[in-house]
């Protein structure tokens, strides 16, 4: 467990709540950016380039500024009087914790039966393009249709129905 | 400890702080970054295993991870749709008001 | 990176055969944008389809000069390009293109016919609203009909072919007012479709014995030793080999497509649709189909023939070819309508070429092809023109005297007719017929073929004679005065009646070039070629009967010019067998009474029994549960009721109780998940670790 | 002599990390390249602005900056100086932290794109397997900050240029990939030092450059046209359109952090020229193989700077276009021409050697091109704005 990886994790950690927890939407959603880059940099802790580098250009290049658009599209970037917890939010709260220590219990029980520190496998992008058009061709194929499916879902959806535009 | 069990504790961590977000925000589009927290929790433990699994050339979590990142970026797209236009119908994105599918 | 790519193809030896697919899909092409063109704008369609039509041609003569050039190099052309289309399990279908001697030839004759038609057409359907939609139609006949040329794959031909199928429905239907139209489309779309059938048997059992369906590939094609040899020593019922067994199933798709005898009723009928398409589809190419796909598959019928001898799918072509050469002759005889007198000619014609395959190989067949192809495109071209200048008349005992009123169109007709009768010397139709003749005279196994081949020629000489006498000598009978046609229609006649003389050229005995061409041997000119023994006898032959087909026409019906309405000079003669010919020998009549007959009868049956009996017995059950059903009402109304409303009645009270849960709040959900969650988790870890 | 003149530079980090031991060398030489980038673009950067000032003033009719210096060259400095000593203003109502934050993310995800350019033989600061989607990914956090200033500065004119500026630079991100995908195609790979080797053969003194075919060209054409959206230069440049909104997303800005946004700006040119030079322009490598013994760095920066001239003249040149004639010209035009570019590309692949694939390959590019651009003309996308009053 290198110094590296408390670092990031914590990074991480502290985005992750730091999203949940902040009063201002668009705080929120600055600190979810934040959370992602730290994830993208634990998988260039643990060898994945591609996946990292994905990570962010999918995470923080496309997801965090939609997240964005839409907390001004649907003003909600002032803060509600009431509070911006749900009435339930103790209820929320517990179940949550109850997760938690459910995984983590998990995690701690088999630890011991974890593989230990392994040689970094060497993988380049090749292979991975290679895997992705040979073996792994048809879910492929499947998330471009679901992609193409989820754009035209989404801009029907958020289309005004006035006739007249569009 | 084994580096593998810590990124499980940290993925693990994730998850639940996302779920707590999804659970206790009012706001539907903080509901909806909890849930991609999540997702990202679960890629993590996806490449840990991956990495320091028995067969890493095999790219088994690699691709896993790859994937649904496709798929949470489509999720995300059409959920903030939803919420948008959710906003246009009932002008307001607080959870607590939309209750109108009660039993 | 090149390795990661599957379907790379076996580069191709030359650019040429790399860009063959080009020749068919430019016109597929075409024929796509046209279909999305307004109907108005006939001149970008015109352009399109004679564009596109155009560039195939050039692209088929680069081909030619490709494979010509390496042939004058010694070097025997066949160059494919194969790439897997589909893998299912360990087998694989290939599709692929071919470019050997036969396709080219094929290649240029469709795309030079068929552009030289395309122009013709122009003047031909000037007036005709649905001018885009014709062409739309006739482009993507072009381009599948190509596909069929080039393809190296049993299965891409199967495809084009059903195409070119679909493309003939369309046109022959084009003019879908006309009931009688859409009849003869139906008919011919459902006869050559008992053809297919067969047809996709044979490949299914081609593929299922030889694992491929390319012809060719580098010796592991399905039309080459090795697998030939596999399937020659299967065994099939009537002890014929697979080969032979395969081959006759194939044989009966070509038969349904290029009207031989069972199958031929479709092709008469055909003649509804617009006369180009008669002149393109059922003269010139789409009908030859069938023959060049059995020069195609020619090495499968050919296997296990003994030297010089031939194999029982070669016997039974012949025979089948000679009979349809002497049967559809002798019904043309006793036709009146200008275009069905040539279609029966035609499926004559079809016939010659089968037998000429079927005795004396794949370069007799298709000389005759090439040349057919040009002189009877010329002949129903010019019989448009005919029926053009004649306001739409097409009995051709109402014509008459167009000699001095149409003298371009009587002109070429004539040549055309003379090259299909066979007239000595000057014309292709000489030559061709020839060869097949000379084939006939060596063949092994009968002698009976020769002799009704011959007879064939004379039947065709007095027919075609009979034909021009009465359209175009003796005095006008028509009621209104004909007039020549516009130029864009009579240049085709004119260039496609050069052909129909030049072609000859190149098949004559002293300097059979083609055949050289398509079996890749030399060749030089030299008079020797004729002093073979027996040769000249034949020729005399041939030439006498020819004369005396001409002359007998002419003495009949030369000169005179009887009425429409009186009877036909034959039928004076004899009036019986007249009335069985022009009843086409009650071959419809016979498919009508059997086949249909029983379809008609069986399917009153099956309506009787639906009314009747099945009806009965549905009706009689719905009336048992029908009366069980009142009973229960009565039960239900006066005893259940009662008890049961109250029991409702809880039972929503108690419900409204339980729907507080679903209060609607996504997130209360979304806890109790997490809930159901946490729980399995904890259950499942508990018990994985006890 | 030759190549050591062509690797001068290799010479010298190796020359000055020897005096360090043996332990610390590799990570003294990174630090030692990046010194060198920080140092050396922002130099770059002042040349860069008084060419283009002299040069809009040639375009102008004007002179430009003449007054400092020799023909105004002291000129840059003179405004750093300036921007420097000037008052730091943050607005009253304004984010502080993320105002604060905006223009450091922006200038350092700028720096990041430098790492993977190869600016001549073996100087390339991580050689990396990805380096073309590390590009990227930087790129794509370079929008994030110019929405936190947007955002931050509690401005209309702000908020409305960065939501321009972050609506035009995902719909261009788009085409920049895809016009770049078929290279990535050609080559095989990702690294950008294997795409240069990729270019650098020739053929009778010709390079092997992927400007040199259809897909090459046209890809070329559309990452440029991409490059100047994403850089938000003129005519794509709305998001500080001054006549519309004062200065788009960093009206609220001065002093050194409006000199750091000006700076991420011109690095951002530079990077993505940088970037275009070595996805279709053979990179480091020589125009004529005879002229292969010039250092190869100084091939990679007249690209350059070649590249840079032709934005300066298109600034000069070009009027600014209408959002929705921007947004409709992404999705509806370049979009779509991209995707076939990449079927063309295969199409390449697929006929393998001779002359008939440039004829088809042309042909279909040519081809679309035309009918495109007809049907999107005639559409009212790209006409004059029909207005509709009282709505």
């Amino acid at each position: 467990m290198s110094f590296v990886f408390y670092l990031l994790a914590a990074l991480t950690v502290a985005g992750g709540l730091a999203a949940v927890l902040l009063k201002n939407t668009v705080h929120c959603a600055l600190a979810l950016t934040v959370a992602f880059a730290g994830l993208a940099f634990l998988y260039l802790n643990l060898d994945a380039q591609f996946a990292g580098f994905a990570q962010i250009l999918v995470y923080i290049g496309a997801v965090a500024i939609l997240v964005v658009f839409a907390i001004l599209l649907t003003k909600g970037s002032e803060t509600p009087k009431d509070g911006v917890f749900s009435k339930t939010w103790l209820a929320g709260l517990a179940v949550a914790a109850g997760v938690f220590a459910v995984l983590g219990w998990a995690v701690l029980q088999t630890a011991p039966m974890l593989p230990k520190a392994t040689p970094a496998p060497a993988v380049t992008v090749g292979q991975i393009g290679n895997a992705l058009v040979d073996r792994y061709v048809l879910p492929l194929e499947i998330v471009a249709v679901l992609l193409t499916v989820a754009l035209i879902g989404a801009v029907i959806v958020a289309l005004h129905e006035k006739e007249g535009t569009r | 400890m084994t580096p593998l069990a810590g990124f499980l504790l940290v993925a693990a961590l994730l998850f639940s702080i996302g779920l707590a977000g999804a659970l206790t925000r009012r706001n539907a589009i903080l509901v909806l970054i909890g849930i991609e927290l999540m997702l990202n929790a679960a890629n993590l433990n996806l490449i840990a295993f991956w990495r320091y699994g028995p067969h890493p050339e095999m790219l088994t979590g690699m691709m896993f991870a790859i994937f649904s990142i496709a798929v949470a970026a489509a999720e995300a797209a059409v959920g903030l749709g939803l919420v948008i236009s959710i906003h246009r119908h009932a002008n307001t994105t607080d959870l607590d008001q939309m209750n109108r599918m009660k039993g | 990176m090149q390795e990661s790519i599957s379907f790379t193809p076996q580069l191709a030896a030359s650019p040429i055969t790399g860009i063959l697919w080009l020749i068919p899909a430019v016109p597929m092409v075409a024929s796509g944008a046209m279909a999305l063109l307004k109907q108005a704008k006939r001149k970008t369609a015109a352009n399109l389809a004679i564009g596109s039509l155009s560039v195939s041609l050039l692209l088929s003569l680069v081909a030619f000069a490709h494979v010509v050039s390496n042939w004058a190099n010694g070097v025997a052309t066949r160059e494919t390009v194969n790439f897997t289309w589909l893998q299912f399990g360990s087998a694989n279908v290939d599709l692929g293109w071919v470019l050997d001697p036969l396709s080219a030839a094929m290649l240029v004759m469709v795309s030079f016919v068929g552009l030289l038609i395309f122009i013709y057409s122009l003047g031909y359907m000037e007036h005709d609203e649905n001018f885009t939609r014709f062409f739309c139609f006739l482009s993507l006949f072009a381009g599948s009909m190509l596909g069929v040329v080039i393809a190296n794959s049993l299965l891409l031909l199967f495809m084009c072919w059903e195409l070119v199928g679909l493309t003939s429905y369309l046109l022959i239907g084009f003019w879908y007012q006309k009931p009688a139209a859409a009849a003869a489309a139906k008919k011919a779309f459902i006869t050559t479709r008992v053809g297919d059938v067969f047809f996709l048997l044979g490949i299914v059992w081609l593929f299922s014995q030889t694992g491929t369906l390319l012809f060719y590939n580098h010796g592991a094609g399905s039309m080459e030793a090795g697998a030939l040899s596999a399937l020659l020593t299967q065994p099939a019922a009537l002890g014929l080999t697979a080969a032979g067994a395969i081959g006759l199933l194939i044989f009966a798709g070509a038969a349904g497509k290029s009207g031989q005898f069972p199958l031929h009723v479709w092709l008469p009928d055909a003649m509804e649709g617009p006369t180009p398409v008669s002149a393109l589809i059922h003269a010139a190419t789409m009908v030859a189909a069938g023959v060049y796909l059995i020069a195609r598959v020619y090495p499968l019928m050919h296997a296990g023939a003994l030297t010089g001898g031939t194999t029982t799918a070669l016997t039974v072509v012949t025979w089948v070819g000679a009979f349809t050469a002497v049967f559809a002759a002798l019904i043309a005889v006793a036709q009146n309508d200008i275009k069905r007198i040539l279609a029966y000619s035609t499926v004559s014609q079809l016939g010659y070429m089968m037998a000429g395959l079927g005795m004396g190989g794949v370069a007799v067949g298709m000389f005759h092809l090439i040349t057919h192809a040009f002189f009877k495109a010329l002949l129903f071209m010019g019989a448009g023109s005919v029926i053009h200048g004649c306001h739409e008349e097409q009995d051709v005992r109402r014509m008459g005297g167009l000699k001095d009123k149409m003298p371009l169109t009587f002109i070429t007709y004539a040549i055309g007719m003379l090259a299909l009768c066979g007239f000595p010397l000057l014309f292709s139709g000489f030559w061709s017929k020839d060869g097949i003749l000379e084939a006939a005279r060596h063949w092994s196994v009968a002698r009976t073929p020769f002799y009704m081949l011959v007879f064939g020629a004379l039947l065709t000489a007095f027919y075609m004679t009979r034909q021009v006498a009465y359209v175009f000598f003796g005095e006008s009978r028509g009621e209104k005065t004909a007039h020549e046609s516009p130029k864009v229609m009579t240049t085709p006649l004119a260039i496609l009646a050069f052909f129909a003389v030049a072609l000859g050229a190149i098949g004559t005995p002293a300097w059979p070039w083609f055949r050289a061409f398509l079996e890749g041997g030399a060749t030089r000119f030299d008079m020797q070629g004729f002093a073979e023994p027996g040769l000249m006898l034949l020729m005399g032959t041939s030439t006498v009967v020819v004369f005396l087909g001409l002359g007998l026409g002419w003495t009949i019906y030369g000169g005179k010019s009887p009425k429409a309405e009186e009877p036909d000079a034959l039928e004076r003669a004899m009036p019986v067998v007249w009335g069985w010919l022009r009843d086409r020998l009650y071959v419809d009549e016979l498919y009508g009474g059997t086949v249909i007959a029983f379809y008609g009868w069986w399917g009153r049956v099956a309506d009787w029994l639906d009314r009747r009996v099945w009806g009965g017995l549905v009706a009689g059950v719905a009336g048992l549960f029908a009366g069980w059903a009142r009973l229960n009402r009565f039960l239900d109304t006066n005893v259940v009721d009662g008890s049961f409303d109250k029991g409702c009645e809880e039972l929503s009270t108690k419900g409204g109780l339980l729907a507080r849960v679903q209060s609607g709040r996504v997130q209360s959900y979304l806890r109790i998940l997490a809930l159901a969650v946490v729980v399995l988790a904890a259950i499942l870890i508990w018990s994985s670790r006890a | 002599m030759i190549d050591r003149l062509d690797q001068i530079f290799v010479l010298l980090r190796q020359w000055v990390v020897g005096f360090l031991p043996a332990s610390w060398q590799t990570a003294a030489a990174v630090v030692l390249s990046v010194v060198v980038i920080v140092a050396f673009f922002p130099a770059l950067f002042a040349l860069t602005v008084w060419m283009e000032r002299k040069g809009l003033g040639r375009i102008q009719n004007r002179l430009g900056p003449n007054r400092v210096g020799p023909f105004g060259l002291l000129q840059p400095i003179a405004d750093g100086i300036k921007s420097l000593t000037k008052e730091d203003i943050v607005p009253l109502s304004a984010d502080a932290a993320v105002h604060l934050l905006a223009p450091l993310m922006l200038v350092v995800a700028v720096f990041m794109g430098f790492a993977v350019l190869p600016m001549g033989r073996n100087m390339v600061l991580v050689d990396m397997d990805a380096g073309l989607l590390f590009y990227f990914a930087m790129g794509a956090s370079t929008e994030v900050a110019v929405f936190m200033a947007g955002w931050s500065s509690r401005n209309k004119y702000s908020l409305l240029g960065a939501m321009r500026a972050v609506a035009q630079m995902i719909s261009y991100e788009v085409v920049l990939l895809l016009s770049s995908v078929v290279v990535v195609m050609m080559t095989g790979s990702l690294s950008l030092t294997k795409i240069v080797e990729a270019q650098n053969h020739y053929t009778w003194g010709l390079p092997h450059w992927y400007i040199f075919t259809p897909w090459g060209l046209a890809g070329f054409v559309m990452y440029a046209i991409a490059a100047t959206a994403e850089t938000n230069r003129s005519p794509f440049d709305l998001p500080e359109g001054e006549s519309e909104l004062v200065a788009g997303y960093h009206t609220e800005y001065s002093g050194f952090k409006f000199a750091l946004f000006f700076l991420g700006e011109y690095l951002a040119m530079f990077s993505i020229s940088g970037l275009g030079a070595t996805l279709f322009l053979g990179g480091w490598s020589a125009p004529f193989s005879f002229l292969s013994w010039v250092p190869s760095w100084i091939w990679f920066f007249s690209k350059l700077m070649l590249s840079i001239f032709v934005f300066i003249w298109m600034r000069g040149t070009l009027p600014r276009l209408r959002q929705d004639q921007l947004m409709n010209f992404a999705w509806k035009f370049i979009l779509p021409l991209c995707l076939l570019n990449v079927f063309v590309a295969a199409l390449w692949r697929f006929m393998g050697e001779g002359w008939p694939r440039w004829v088809v390959c042309s042909a279909i590019l040519v081809v679309a091109y035309v009918v495109v651009g007809r049907i999107e003309m005639r559409s009212e996308h790209f006409g004059p704005r029909r207005y509709r009053y009282a709505e």
